[in-house]
Parts: C-alpha cells; structure tokens; sequence
C-alpha cells in the first residue's frame, strides 16, 4: 500500500511522469518531497490546486494515508 | 421547470448547432448559443496546435454546473459541451445553449454558464506555436 | 476591423445557423447566437398564429444598427435578419450572430443587437389568440 | 397634388384604411382630421412616432407641403 500522486497538465509536463508512488505522509511532505524528485514542479506547485480521493483539499497538513490518491490540478483552463 | 438538456465531456466533434436543437422548445422566446472555437492566434502569436486535457471528474462536474445555472436562472433548459484531445483551428472547444421564454434571462444564464465552466471544470489547454514553443494556458 | 457580414429584412425563413456561418473567423475565438423565436403563448394566452409587419424604411435602418453595433464593440463580425410576415410557432422571427477574439465582446454586443433592432427598427408585431382575440404587440 | 397619410399596423386597423390623401396643413392639423374621420385612431396616435418623407418628424407644427408622405408608426414591436 501506499499514496498514489497524480499529475496533469502543466504539472505532468515539469514533473515528466503521469504519476509517483508515494509513501503515507501530509499532503505537503509528500509535495515536498515530488519537489525533490522533479525539480521542475516547484515553479508549478505554487498554483496549484490539489484533490484527494476527487475531493477538493485545501488543508495540506492532512494526512494522505496508504490507499489514497493525491490529484496535482494546475490552474483550470477550459474554453 | 428548469432543465438540463444535455453535458458532455468528449472527444469528438461538438456542434452548436446540435445543442440548440436540444434546447429549443415552443414555449421559448429565446435562444442564445456560445460557441468557443480554436482560434489560429493567441496574444499575437500564430498557433499551429492545440489540444485540451480533461480530469476524470470533468464529466460530473460539467453536469453539476449545467443543473446549477438552469435552477438560479428562468430558463426553459439549458445544454453544455466541451470536448477534448486534439482540436482543429477553428473547430469548437465549448458550445452553451440556453433557451427562456424571454431574452434577458437566455443571455444571463448563457454567459454564467461559460464563466463556471471556466472557473470551475478541471480542463487544460495545449497550444503549440508555429515558432515551435508551446504553453500550457493560464500556467506562466 | 469590425464589419457587418449580413443584415436582412426578409419574409423568407431567417436560421441562425446560416448567420453563424457568416461570422465565423478562424481568428475568432467566440461567436455568440441569439434566436428570436415565435411561442404558443403570451402573458398566459394561446397563440394561434402570428405575422409580422415591417416599414419600408426598415431594411435601410437595420444596416444601420448592424454597423453601429460594429463600430462599438471589439468584434469580428455581426450579422441579423428580421422576418416578415406570417412565422410559424417555434419559427424564428430575429436572428442575430456576432463573432469576436473574446467572448465578453460577443455576448455584449449581441445583447446590444438585439435591443438596438427592438427599439430602432419600425416593424410590428401582430398575434391572434386561440380564443379569438387579436392585437398588435406594444399597443394597448 | 395632396399630402398622402400611411398607417401601419395598429394604427392601419384603427384608421380601417392603408392611407389616406389630404389636404397641405400643419401635422397636427391633418392629424386632428383624420381621427374626424376615423375615431378609432384617437386612441392610437398618442402612441404613435411620425415621419415625413421617410425622416423623424418631432415638432407637429411643421407644415406638410403637397406632394408629401406622412407615416403614421404606432410603438414598434420586432423582436
């Protein structure tokens, strides 16, 4: 088991891969260390919005435990 | 009654056209259609590609804004569209339909409509420049 | 350069989507539709059947409004028809269309189209009611 | 030669004719005598915008000169 991010757009293209492997950690250890692994992410991450298990979270000290998935949402840009 | 005709997120061809023909009933005065279309230039620069990225939640929440426009407007139904993947110049990439006994309320639910799908739906823009760099919008 | 692809005063049928044909631009990003259709009711009443009838000056005065419309807004291009004569239910008696770069400039200077051609053009509205009664619209 | 009165719409179902020939006269003069002659227009004509000559006349006492057309044109209603 273990924390599945996702990235898309904008966010997909600095970090280079769909998705990581993550262990259970806060929402923003677990960004922290996506930083580390794909620099790029930093200059993204600030806009970002995120959601967990498809619902918005705005608190990123939560928890992100084992099973979850921690969805990267760069600034929306439909139309 | 307020109602939903019709929202869709697909990756074929959407047509303002179909979505007005959704809507459209006798006992509504007016019709207003929005259609956004891929344009061949952005801030002064020629785009040779495009295409769009959509969230696997977009499809719920597109409906979700479709069902919330129709109840706080008096409208006879609204419909919404907004595709993805590669899109042509010129090919539309979101199409609104509102139908209403009178215009005023066509036209005010049609611009809320195409504002909360901008605000609200998680969808991305891809544009490629014929000077070969590329952006994704809205992320500098 | 804002122009006027289109402005008719006609007993044939008017569509919007021939009109949205004529904005449309590859250099457009938005095209806005407005559709003025007749209904089978009217403050509560049945409408049995509806003609319209329209001043000879009133082609002359709708180029007028298109090219004013034009001047004012960001757009790329207006077009709209007004019907005359005997419409069918759930036929369209005004149509309009506008294509512009942005969105805000089509919807507002399709509202202002249709408003400017209600207030501005000499054309009257006659319906008969299923109860028997008539009356020319705006006359009481 | 004489003024030629058009009615439209409304004002045509109240005057129960398409024109009518008058006499040269100020406007309100030859206003005044048409609803003489067809009553029903009384209730109209306030309502109502004029031309002359296929121009916007506001100020009644202009004179309408023979040869001249004076439209009658009750609130308009397209749309």
């Amino acid at each position: 088991m273990s924390v599945t991010v996702r990235f898309f757009a904008a966010a997909r293209a600095a970090a280079g891969v769909n998705e990581i492997s993550m262990e259970s950690a806060s929402a923003m250890q677990i960004l922290d260390k996506a930083v580390a692994l794909h620099p790029k992410l930093g200059q993204v991450l600030p806009q970002c919005s995120y959601l967990l298990n498809e619902v918005s979270l705005r608190d990123l000290s939560v928890v992100v435990t084992d099973g979850s998935t921690l969805d990267v949402l760069p600034p929306f840009a439909g139309g | 009654m307020s109602n939903v005709s019709g929202a869709f997120v697909t990756t074929d061809l959407i047509s303002v056209s179909d979505l007005a023909a959704q809507v459209r009933s006798d006992s509504a005065g007016a019709v207003v259609t929005f259609s956004g279309d891929v344009r061949d230039n952005d801030h002064g620069r020629e785009v040779l590609s495009l295409s769009y990225e959509a969230h696997p939640s977009a499809q719920a929440l597109l409906e979700k804004v479709a069902r919330e426009v129709a109840a706080k407007f008096d409208v006879v139904s609204v419909a919404v569209a907004h595709r993805h993947g590669d899109i042509a110049i010129g090919e539309a990439a979101l199409v609104a339909a509102v139908s209403a006994k009178h215009r005023k309320a066509a036209f005010d639910a049609c611009v809320a409509l195409v504002d909360e799908v901008k605000a609200q739906i998680p969808i991305w823009k891809h544009q490629v420049f014929k000077d070969g760099t590329d952006e994704w919008v809205n992320c500098a």
